[in-house]
C-alpha cells in the first residue's frame, strides 16, 4: 500500500494501456460525447423545456449528461477487463491490487474530462451563457473526480455479479447523487455570478467525495476483488 | 531478476486447503508439497478440481480455509509473491483490440521486466507469432491465443509456472516449442505444475504426478516410481 | 453457540418490545394532546420520526457489521449486516409511508418533491439496490464480501439525508433545530414530547428485537456461518 | 419468411427462454424499475423541476425513465446471447432468422412493458395525476412496442461492433426520438383529458412504428446477424 | 426425423470457397467434396482456417465467393437444411445462468425435436453429467461444459457433424466417450468432419484425412490410402 515507484510505474501501465485501447478504436470518447448531446436534444423534447428555463437549468443539463455519458465510459472500462478474463492478467501482476483502481479511476477520469471539456463550448453556442469559464471547468474536474472514482469502485463490484451488464447504472446514480447535486449546485452558482468561495460549501463536499472514494479504492479494492 | 530467484521462490506448499462452492466442497482439507526443480503433473477427471487449485495459488482465487505458501511467503499478503508465478489458464487473458505485441508490452510493464520491447519481440518469435504480432489479439486464431498465452506466462522469467492444460488447441510445432520449454526449464530453481488430461508426452520429462480426486491429492509420486502404484499405473494407462 | 435454539434474552427481549409498543400506542391515542390545527392525523408523527430515527440506526449498523465481516471474515457478521440493513429498509418505508400519509390531509398531495422527501427516498433506493447486488451474487462470501463494502459506502448518504433539510430551503420542518424550532411546523407540548421521546425508545428497541430474529434466521440459512472460524 | 408452425413455435422458444432466464436470476425487471425510480429522482434535484411544472412534465417523465431503463433491458437481452457465442446457438437451429429477431423483441416488450405497468401507480403517487388509466395504459403499450422492436433491431447491430458495449444507446436514442415524441405527446394528451381519438395521430405515428420496425426485423435480421 | 434424413443430405461440398478478413484471404479457393458416410479429419496448423472452414458450413459464417451444398441444398437460402447439422465450436455456447438441463431443453425445442425431456436426459446421461443437471453452466468446469457441448451437437440427430477439436478439456471417459460414439455414428447416411491437432487416436476409426494448408486443402486422402503420400505421413507423425 506504500506508494513505491513500482506501484506508480504499474498506475501508469495501466493507464496507459487504457489509453492505447481508446486510440486504437477511438470510440469510447466520441460515443460518450455523441451520447451526452442526444441527451440534451431528447430531454428538451421530451420534458419540453422552456426557453427562459433553460438558461437555469444548463448547469442541470450539463450534469445530468455528462453522468449518463460517463456510465458508458465506465462500463466500457470495465466490460474491457472482463472480455477474455483480461482482469485475471492484472490479478496476476506483483503489485498491491488498489494500484489496479487508481489506474482506473485515472482513465475514466481523463476520457469522461476530455468529454466534458468538449462538452462546455457546446453548451455555449445552445444556451445563452459562455460556459468555458475556469471556474466552471474546475468545478467539472472536481465533479468528474468525485464522480469516476465512485463510478470505478461501484463498477469493480458489479463486475461479479450475474447482471453485471446492467448493474452498474442501478448502483451508481442513487450513490452519487449527492456528489451530482454538489456539482450542480455549484455550477449553477459560478455561472451565476458567483466566485468560488461564494459555493465553497459544496466544493468542499466534492473535495470530500474524492477523498472518500479514492481512500475506498485503495482500502477496498483488493477485497472487491478477490474471488 | 535471476538474482532474486532463491531456491526457495519456487516452492510450493499447500496446508489443509479447503474451498467450497455454494457448500460444496471441491477441494477438501487438501495438502501437497510440489519441491523444487519439480515439474509435476496434475491428473484429475473433469471437475475434479484442477482449475480451482491451480486459481488459488496463483492468487486469483482465495480458499476458504488453508494456507498456500510459495518459497515459504504468502501470495495473499505479500503481493511480490505474485512476481515469481506465471500462470496460463482456460481463457486467454488478452485485450482483445489491442495487437499481441502491444499485450505482451503491457505485461511486461506489469512485471517490469528489463529491456522491455527486446523480450517481447524474442518472446513472440519463440512461439512463432511474429508474422502475426501487429494484428489485433482479436483476430488470432484459437491455437494463437494459446500460444500467446504462454509466451506471456514465461514473460518474466518465473520461477513457478502454473500451466492449466497448455496443449490445448496447439499445433504440433507448438507442441514441440512447449515439449522443449518445458524441458528447457525444468532446472533447479523452478518448479512447473502443469494440469493435463493427456499426460502420457509428459511422463518422459515430468518429475512427479499428482492425481486430484474426491477433492485431494489422491496420489503424489515420481514419475519413476509409477510402476508402484498399480492404480494410478491403470488411470495413466486409461488416460492415454 | 446453538443458533436453533432461541437465547432467553431474546425472550426477555421479545417482551420488552411488546411492552413498549403498547405502551407507546396508548400514550399517543390517550396522553398526548390533539394538535389543534392538523387535527389527530398528527399522531403518525410519533411512528413517522420514530421509523426514520429507527431506519437510520439500523443502516448505521449494517454497516459496522459489514466492516465486522471485512475484519474478521465471519458470516455472522453479514447476517447482522444483512438483517440490519433489511429490517432499516423496511423501517425507512414505513417512515415514508406515514409521512404521506400525513402529507396527505396538511400538504394535499401525496408527495412532494422537497429534498427531505427526495434524498428519504433516494436512501431507499440505495439500500434496495443493495439486495439487487446480493442477489446477483452467487456465493455466500461474495455477498457478504461486496455486500459489506455496499454497506460501508451506502451509509455515507444516511446522514446526507439527515442534514438535507438544513443544505436546502425545504418544506419539511425541522425539528431538532439550533435556534429552538422556529421552523418547527407546531409547537411541541411537554406531553408530546415525553411521547416522543417513549416512541423513540421503543422504536430502538423493536429494532433490536427484529434485526435480532432476523439475524438468526439468517444463521439457520446459513449452516456454514458458524462452523468457518 | 412463412410464419409456419415451426416458426411460431421457435418464437416461442426463445421468448420462454428469455423469461426463464429473467425468472432465474429475477433481475433485469427489478433492476429496471429501480432505475427508472432513481432517474425520477435525479432529475428532480437535477433540474430543479418546479412543483408547478411537474404536473405538467409527468409524462415527460415517464417516458425519459421508461426509455432508459428499458436500454438496460435491451443491453441484458443481447448480453445474454453475447456471453460465450450462445447467440451462434441460435443461429445454428432450422428456422428463418428473423423468428430470433420476434423472440428477442416480444422479450424485451414483456420486460419493459411490465415496468411500465408497476410505474404507472407508483408516478400516480409522486404526481398529483391518477395515471392507471386504461388509455394511458394503451399508449404505453404502444409507445414501448415501437421502442423495443427498434431497441431489438440495434442491440443486433451493434453487437457486432468493437464497441458493443456501448454502442446501443447511442444509435439507440436518436433514432427513437420520434417515437418517443409521439408517446410523450400521445400521454400527456390522455393525462388532460383528451380521449385517444384526439391524439389519434400520435397512435397512428406509434403504431407505423411498431410495423415498420417489425417489417425491418423480418427483412433485415438475417443480414444483420450473418457474419 | 429419421426419414427425413436422406443420404444425400449427409454429403458436403464446398466449390472455390474464399474467406478474407480485411483483404487477406483465408480460404482461397478452396474445393473439398465430403461423401456420405466419412469420417473425415481436418487437419492443418494453427491458423490455417479450420474453424472458419467449419463455421462456413454450419452456415455461421458467409464467405466471400464460392459455394456450399449441403445434401444439393443451399443452407444459406434454406434455413432447414441446417436441421441436419449439429456442430461443436472452440465456443460452449449456453446461457450460463440455466442449468445443463435446462439449455439442453432449450436447444431441443428449437429443433423441435420429439419427446424432449425424454431425450435431453439420455443425452445428459450419456456424456455423464446427470448429477451436475440442475447446477448453472456457469458453475460446470471447462470439460464439463465440452460434454455438454456434445450433448447439445448430437441432441437432434444431426446427420452432418461439424467437430472442432472435440477432445479439448475432455478427461479419459468423456475422451472414450466420444470415440464410441464417432464410431457409432460412423454409418452410411451420416458425414463427419472433424478437426484435430493430434489425429493419431482417429485414425483408426476415419475414413479420410484432409490436409488444410495455405487456404486450400493440400491432400484429401482416405485413411487407409496414407501410405501413398509421403508428405502427409509425415506431417501426421510430427503432430503425434
Ligand atoms: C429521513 C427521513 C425523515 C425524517 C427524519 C423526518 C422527520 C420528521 C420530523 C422530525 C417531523 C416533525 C417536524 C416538526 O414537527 O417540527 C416531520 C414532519 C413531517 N414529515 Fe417527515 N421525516 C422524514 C421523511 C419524510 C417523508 C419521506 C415524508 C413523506 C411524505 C415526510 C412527511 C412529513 C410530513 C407531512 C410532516 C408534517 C409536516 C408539518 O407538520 O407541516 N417526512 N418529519
Ligand atoms: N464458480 C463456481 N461456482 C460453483 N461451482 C464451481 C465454480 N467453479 C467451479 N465449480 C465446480 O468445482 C468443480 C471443480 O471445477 P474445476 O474447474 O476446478 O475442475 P477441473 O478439474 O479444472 O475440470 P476440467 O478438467 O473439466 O477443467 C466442478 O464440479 C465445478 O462444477
Ligand atoms: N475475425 C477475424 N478477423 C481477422 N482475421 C481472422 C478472424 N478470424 C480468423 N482470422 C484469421 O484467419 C486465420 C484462420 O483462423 P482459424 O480460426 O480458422 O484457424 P484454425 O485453423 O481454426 O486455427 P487453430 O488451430 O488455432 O484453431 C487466422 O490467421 C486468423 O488470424
Ligand atoms: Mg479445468
Ligand atoms: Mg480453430
Amino acid at each position: 500500500m506504500k506508494p513505491s515507484v513500482s506501484y506508480l510505474a504499474a498506475i501508469w501501465t495501466i493507464l496507459r494501456k487504457d489509453i492505447q485501447v481508446e486510440w486504437r478504436g477511438r470510440q469510447g470518447v466520441p460515443v460518450m460525447l455523441v451520447f451526452a448531446l442526444t441527451i440534451v436534444f431528447l430531454f428538451n423534447f421530451a420534458l419540453q423545456l422552456s426557453p427562459d428555463l433553460q438558461a437555469g437549468l444548463a448547469a442541470g443539463l450539463l450534469w445530468v449528461s455528462l453522468a449518463f455519458a460517463s456510465t458508458l465510459g465506465l462500463n466500457r472500462g470495465i466490460s474491457l477487463e472482463r472480455e477474455n478474463n483480461a482482469l485475471d492478467g492484472l490479478l496476476l501482476a506483483p503489485m498491491d491490487r488498489s494500484a489496479i483502481f487508481f489506474g482506473k479511476a485515472l482513465g475514466n477520469f481523463c476520457f469522461t474530462g476530455l468529454v466534458g471539456l468538449v462538452l462546455l463550448p457546446v453548451f455555449s453556442l445552445f444556451y445563452p451563457q459562455n460556459m468555458l469559464r475556469l471556474p466552471l471547468v474546475l468545478v467539472m474536474l472536481l465533479g468528474l473526480g468525485a464522480y469516476t472514482s465512485l463510478g470505478t469502485l461501484l463498477s469493480a463490484l458489479s463486475i461479479q455479479a450475474r447482471t453485471r451488464d446492467v448493474l452498474l447504472p442501478v448502483l451508481l446514480y442513487p450513490l452519487a447523487l449527492p456528489i451530482l447535486i454538489a456539482a450542480v449546485e455549484a455550477s449553477r452558482g459560478v455561472l451565476t455570478g458567483q466566485s468560488l468561495g461564494d459555493v465553497s460549501s459544496w466544493i468542499y463536499l466534492l473535495l470530500a467525495g474524492i477523498l472518500l472514494f479514492n481512500a475506498g479504492g485503495l482500502l477496498f479494492f483488493e477485497t472487491i476483488l478477490e474471488e | 531478476m535471476s538474482t532474486q530467484t532463491s531456491t526457495l521462490l519456487s516452492q510450493i506448499e499447500m496446508r489443509d486447503l479447503v474451498k467450497r462452492f455454494h457448500h460444496q466442497p471441491v477441494l477438501n482439507h487438501l495438502s501437497l508439497r510440489i519441491n523444487d526443480g519439480d515439474l509435476c503433473v496434475l491428473v484429475g477427471d473433469n471437475g475434479a478440481g484442477k482449475t480451482t487449485l491451480l486459481r488459488i495459488l496463483a492468487g486469483l482465487v482465495r480458499p476458504n480455509h488453508g494456507i498456500v505458501t510459495i518459497g515459504g511467503a504468502d501470495p495473499i499478503s505479500d503481493p511480490q509473491v505474485r512476481r515469481f508465478i506465471g500462470y496460463v489458464g482456460h481463457q486467454p487473458m488478452f485485450y482483445q483490440d489491442l495487437t499481441a505485441l502491444e499485450n505482451l508490452v503491457h505485461y511486461a510493464r506489469l512485471y517490469q521486466v528489463e529491456a522491455v520491447q527486446h523480450t517481447v519481440i524474442q518472446a513472440i518469435q519463440s512461439v512463432g507469432l511474429t508474422p502475426y504480432q501487429d494484428q489485433p489479439v482479436r483476430t488470432l486464431s484459437r491455437g494463437m491465443q494459446q500460444r500467446l498465452s504462454l509466451a506471456r506466462a514465461a514473460l518474466h522469467q518465473p520461477s513457478i509456472l502454473l500451466l492449466d492444460e497448455p496443449y490445448t488447441g496447439l499445433d504440433q510445432d507448438a507442441a514441440a516449442f512447449l515439449d522443449d520449454t518445458l524441458q528447457g526449464l525444468h532446472t533447479p530453481g523452478r518448479t512447473i505444475l502443469l494440469a493435463a488430461h493427456r499426460p502420457q508426452r509428459l511422463l518422459t520429462i515430468a518429475s512427479h504426478v499428482a492425481w486430484l480426486k474426491d477433492g485431494v491429492i489422491h496420489r503424489h509420486l515420481p514419475v519413476d516410481r509409477l510402476g508402484e502404484d498399480p492404480e494410478l499405473g491403470r488411470y495413466l494407462q486409461e488416460v492415454g | 453457540m446453538n443458533v436453533a435454539k432461541k437465547p432467553s434474552l431474546l425472550v426477555i427481549l421479545d417482551i420488552l418490545t411488546v411492552l413498549f409498543m403498547s405502551a407507546v400506542l396508548v400514550l399517543t391515542w390517550f396522553f398526548t394532546p390533539v394538535e389543534a390545527v392538523m387535527g389527530p392525523v398528527q399522531k403518525v408523527f410519533y411512528f413517522h420520526i420514530s421509523a426514520a430515527w429507527g431506519g437510520m440506526l439500523s443502516f448505521i449498523l449494517g454497516a459496522i457489521a459489514g466492516a465486522g465481516y471485512l475484519r474478521s471474515r465471519r458470516l455472522g457478521w453479514d447476517s447482522l449486516s444483512l438483517a440490519s440493513i433489511e429490517v432499516g429498509l423496511v423501517f425507512a418505508l414505513i417512515a415514508i409511508l406515514s409521512g404521506m400519509i400525513w402529507a396527505r390531509p396538511i400538504w394535499n398531495t401525496w408527495w412532494v418533491w422537497d429534498p427531505r422527501l427526495t434524498t428519504t427516498a433516494i436512501m431507499a433506493l440505495i439500500y434496495l439496490a443493495y439486495f439487487i447486488l446480493r442477489g446477483g451474487l452467487s456465493t455466500p462470501e461474495a455477498r457478504a464480501r461486496l455486500g459489506a463494502v455496499y454497506a460501508i459506502l451506502a451509509v455515507l448518504t444516511v446522514p446526507l439525508t439527515f442534514f438535507s433539510i438544513r443544505l436546502f430551503r425545504t418544506i419539511h420542518p425541522v425539528v431538532i433545530a439550533t435556534g429552538g424550532g422556529q421552523g418547527s411546523a407546531f409547537n411541541m407540548t411537554p406531553r408530546m414530547l415525553t411521547a416522543l421521546f417513549a416512541s423513540l425508545l421503543a422504536f430502538t428497541i423493536l429494532l433490536a428485537d427484529l434485526v435480532w430474529h432476523r439475524f438468526r434466521l439468517a444463521q439457520l440459512q446459513n449452516p456454514l456461518s458458524e462452523e468457518e472460524n
